[in-house]
């Protein structure tokens, strides 16, 4: 058969995403960080997860509400 | 007829991976073409998962039948009629394949009938016809694999494809390789009345669960009549009059009728025309990212051609999450270590995440918290009259990385700690959910009861 | 000896509920008492879960010898050994208990024998002595019930109690109430040989499940060749002569060597001195607020004497939180509907959370979506030649509401159930994790893929 023109092999680019989706849009929790989230009134839409593929880890969600925290109260 | 044909997707290989991901696409919109040389289903549904446990669960009849009077029930095992054996399994198989089928087309795939081959990074070639493909899925699967100068003849030394197809119950095998695929079939002979002897290279059986998972499976091997020879190296057979004669290393010397080569398993690529299209191989195996894409844009690979667990769900996962990344859904990779385990024979072996050993590897001994709760204290198990255990592995003070269970039917129990794994749960988050009683999924429960400092029916 | 003794806490009755109580307690620094009249294990361990569940699996044993040649198994089913059944079940009843008693040793509960009664808020008397408690928790069970003019014979008009010591297998047995316990029994009989009628007032058998669970036990059961009568109610029962002849509503009357009845059970408060302390009483149950607080401060009540689902696993639930209470460590209250149901009869039935028809009365029809995956889709469930379904009621777009499950062995499935509706998950965040294949746990899986709108073996 004809021999395809070689591309060059390389490394697919990692492409990082900022953050995992569940499959249909909305940022990937599991139900037990959701809980943790509503718990310390943490929006996860700002939270950048730490996981397997940016997924969200309920250590991101406690260091988003220790931060939000330790932020000075807007005056 | 849909020669030249252009599709959104094809993949190559119609096993569980493959599958998975034809479907996923076209419900995902995608018109897609799944090229398959022999059975819809592949390796799972024909030669592997559903005929074994087919077989397992025949054992299991014979067992209870066999040790019916210890529950005052009056029935005499007589023995194994293979052909009704073989019956029973492949009707299962039967009927499945159809409604495998009726899949196929209700998710409106192109099937392609025959032998692919990659002839470009977007185009595969099938019986001299071309087909274009936007992006190109490998799921060719994987075939068992030999030792050098051990020739699976399909007579007298087979490997599990033959084992399956077998017309009759050896009086006597050497089964050579104590991994799952190995003492899945020694459960079954020893059941079916064979005399078995496992020889195992490494030191246990099953040597990727968690060495208390070994101890327990050799135990009640053990108690079955089942033989297992560990640390012992094959180095020979030799066909005999009614059978073979296996020799190890050490000298030693096992005849049996036949001979089951069941050392493990390897990817099927070769003359798939990888190298000339540019994707890069590692032993065989297709070499991916955690996106399972491999080293040539627009081809992804799934399934046991990607290096790693060989098992059929694993190859769901990875179908529907290259349909889904190609989709541009942006699916989160799949963790290996999340994926259940489960070996069938009996006792069942069932794991998610670390073993003890990996956890204090990754963690360091002082940060590794363990706790086994013995089934002798499960009522369930007891009315079933096994033994085994719920061992739980975790980060201390901090959230589960490992389940192993050993015992009757505990690989059912499996997928609520493929929860717990996946989901990072703390120990007194499943401490506070009691479990149903009297089952065999509270050993779970009393498990993370005493992880949680509450234990109630532990017994010290 | 411990006559006139202090307790920080009292537990008058050691069932499922009060020895939990008692463990728990005892591990939070408490000095308990545990006050029981008959046997440390009460209902559940000696007259209830744990032998008809030893019952259910000789019958299974019995089916699976009977139906052996489906399999290619040649076994032939000659009969039931009653006493060598009852010597199996009450070998596991002892050995359990045997643990049990160990426990309550281990746990330094000082074990106090005989009948209990409340003479104070804070003073339980036992045979003439009397023992003050800081707080006392009423865990005194419940029994068997029947219906105005049915009397209990324990010859031919039997309860549970007198059923589970049956020394032979009846000819024919009436069972009236198809709810839980009289559809165990009537499973198991039915296996054991047996002609069975049930006979149920409400217009289906096991009433308090999803209506579709009900569907496919009386279809299974009139397979099996058991009659359900339903919307049926009693009206009398006359002894004859080789049994019983019982007449219905309808006019209609069954004949049979005896009759069951399985009408439900009461709570266990008379003559317990509630009425004296204050404690205040609803129908005889005693009327707690939703931290298990009667209405006399510290005075509590766990299990079946308190309004609600009768079941063991509630009752520890009960018996840990109550102890935790005591402790201050603010236990979160418990929801009976995450309790999770199982019914061991064959086909099992099991369940968690809201019925299709609870959640559209809660929500309102258009908020509800349900699934049904059938498990002619499953490949262990093909092995195992079982029917039936799992069926999921959700919130749209919102979480699970209700897990409903039927099929053999599939009260070994409801604790992953459990922690779904408990975790209030939502349907894509179980159907990202691929279950164990092939297992009956993957019909959840399949069933949580299709909700999540991502269906993999679903036929149309
Ligand atoms: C005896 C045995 C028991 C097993 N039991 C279990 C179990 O209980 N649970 C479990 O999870 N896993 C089990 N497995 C493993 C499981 O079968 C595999 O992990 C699974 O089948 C892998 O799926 P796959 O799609 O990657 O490959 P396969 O299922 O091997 O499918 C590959 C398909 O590609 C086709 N193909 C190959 N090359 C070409 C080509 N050039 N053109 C067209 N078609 C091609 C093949 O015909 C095949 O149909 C078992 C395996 C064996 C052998
Ligand atoms: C046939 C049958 C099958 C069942 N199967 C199941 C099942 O499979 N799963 C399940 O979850 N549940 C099952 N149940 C229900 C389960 O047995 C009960 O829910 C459970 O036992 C309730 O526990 P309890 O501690 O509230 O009461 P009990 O277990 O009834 O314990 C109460 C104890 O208090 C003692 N007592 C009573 N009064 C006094 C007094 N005045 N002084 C001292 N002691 C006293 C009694 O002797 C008894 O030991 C079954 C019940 C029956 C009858």
């Amino acid at each position: 058969g004809p021999a395809p023109s070689p591309r060059p092999a390389a490394k697919p680019e990692p492409k990082q995403p900022a953050q995992a989706q569940s499959g249909d849009g909305t940022p990937y929790v599991t139900p037990l960080v959701r809980k943790l989230a509503a718990e310390h009134g943490v929006d996860l839409s700002t939270v950048t997860g730490s996981g397997i593929g940016g997924r969200i880890r309920k250590q991101d969600v406690q260091a988003a509400a220790e931060a939000a925290k330790a932020a000075p109260e807007p005056s | 007829g849909d020669s030249g044909a252009r599709f959104d997707l094809i993949v190559l290989g119609g096993g569980s991976g493959g599958y998975a991901a034809a479907f996923r696409a076209s419900e995902l919109g995608m018109r897609v073409a799944l090229v398959e040389k022999d059975k819809v289903g592949g390796t799972c549904l024909h030669y592997g998962c559903i005929p074994t446990k087919a077989l397992l669960h025949a054992a299991e009849v014979a067992d209870s039948a066999r040790d019916s009077a210890q529950l005052g029930v009056k029935a005499t095992f007589e023995g194994i009629d293979v052909d009704g054996v073989n019956k029973y399994k492949d009707g299962v198989v039967s009927r499945l394949y159809k409604g495998l089928q009726g899949l196929v087309k209700a998710n409106e795939v192109t099937l392609i009938e025959g032998e692919g081959r990659l002839v470009g990074p977007n185009t595969v070639e099938v019986d001299g016809a071309r087909y274009e493909g936007r992006n190109v899925v490998l799921a060719t699967g994987s075939r068992s694999s030999s030792l050098p100068g051990l020739d699976i003849d399909g007579e007298k030394v087979l490997s599990s494809y033959e084992a399956l197809a077998l017309d009759r119950v050896p009086s006597s095998v050497v089964v050579l390789g104590g991994g799952v695929i190995g003492v899945e079939f020694a459960s079954v002979w020893r059941s079916f009345g064979a005399d078995v002897t496992i020889v195992e290279a490494l030191p246990r059986l099953v040597p990727a669960e968690d060495e208390a998972a070994s101890k327990v499976v050799e135990r009640t091997f053990r108690k079955r009549g089942i033989t297992a020879k560990t640390g012992a190296r094959f180095s020979g057979v030799q066909h005999t009059d009614d059978g073979v004669s296996v020799s190890l290393e050490n000298g030693e010397t096992v005849d049996a009728e036949i001979l089951l080569v069941a050392v493990g398993r390897g990817p099927v690529t070769d003359g798939l025309g990888l190298e000339d299209a540019g994707v890069a191989v590692d032993r065989g195996f297709v070499t991916t990212d955690e996106r399972l894409r491999t080293s040539v844009p627009g081809v992804y690979a799934v399934g046991d051609v990607v290096h790693g667990l060989q098992l059929a769900h694993r190859g769901f996962a990875h179908g529907i999450f290259v349909a889904e990344d190609i989709a541009g859904l942006n699916p989160v990779p799949i963790d290996d270590a999340g994926i259940p385990r489960v070996t069938y024979c009996d006792p069942e072996v069932a794991s998610v995440g670390l073993t003890e050993a990996q956890a204090v590897e990754r963690l360091g001994d002082d940060k590794v918290e363990t706790f086994e709760y013995n089934l002798a204290g499960n009522g369930k198990s007891q009315i079933l009259k096994t033994q085994g255990f719920a061992k739980l592995v975790r980060e201390k003070d901090g959230p589960v990385l490992g389940v192993h269970l050993v015992g009757a039917r505990v690989g059912e129990l499996i997928s609520e700690a493929q929860l717990i794994y996946n989901w990072e749960a703390l120990p007194h988050e499943v401490a506070s959910l009691i479990h149903p009683h009297p089952t065999q999924s509270e050993a779970l429960g009393e498990a993370h009861l005493a992880l949680a400092g509450k234990p109630l029916h532990v017994h010290g």
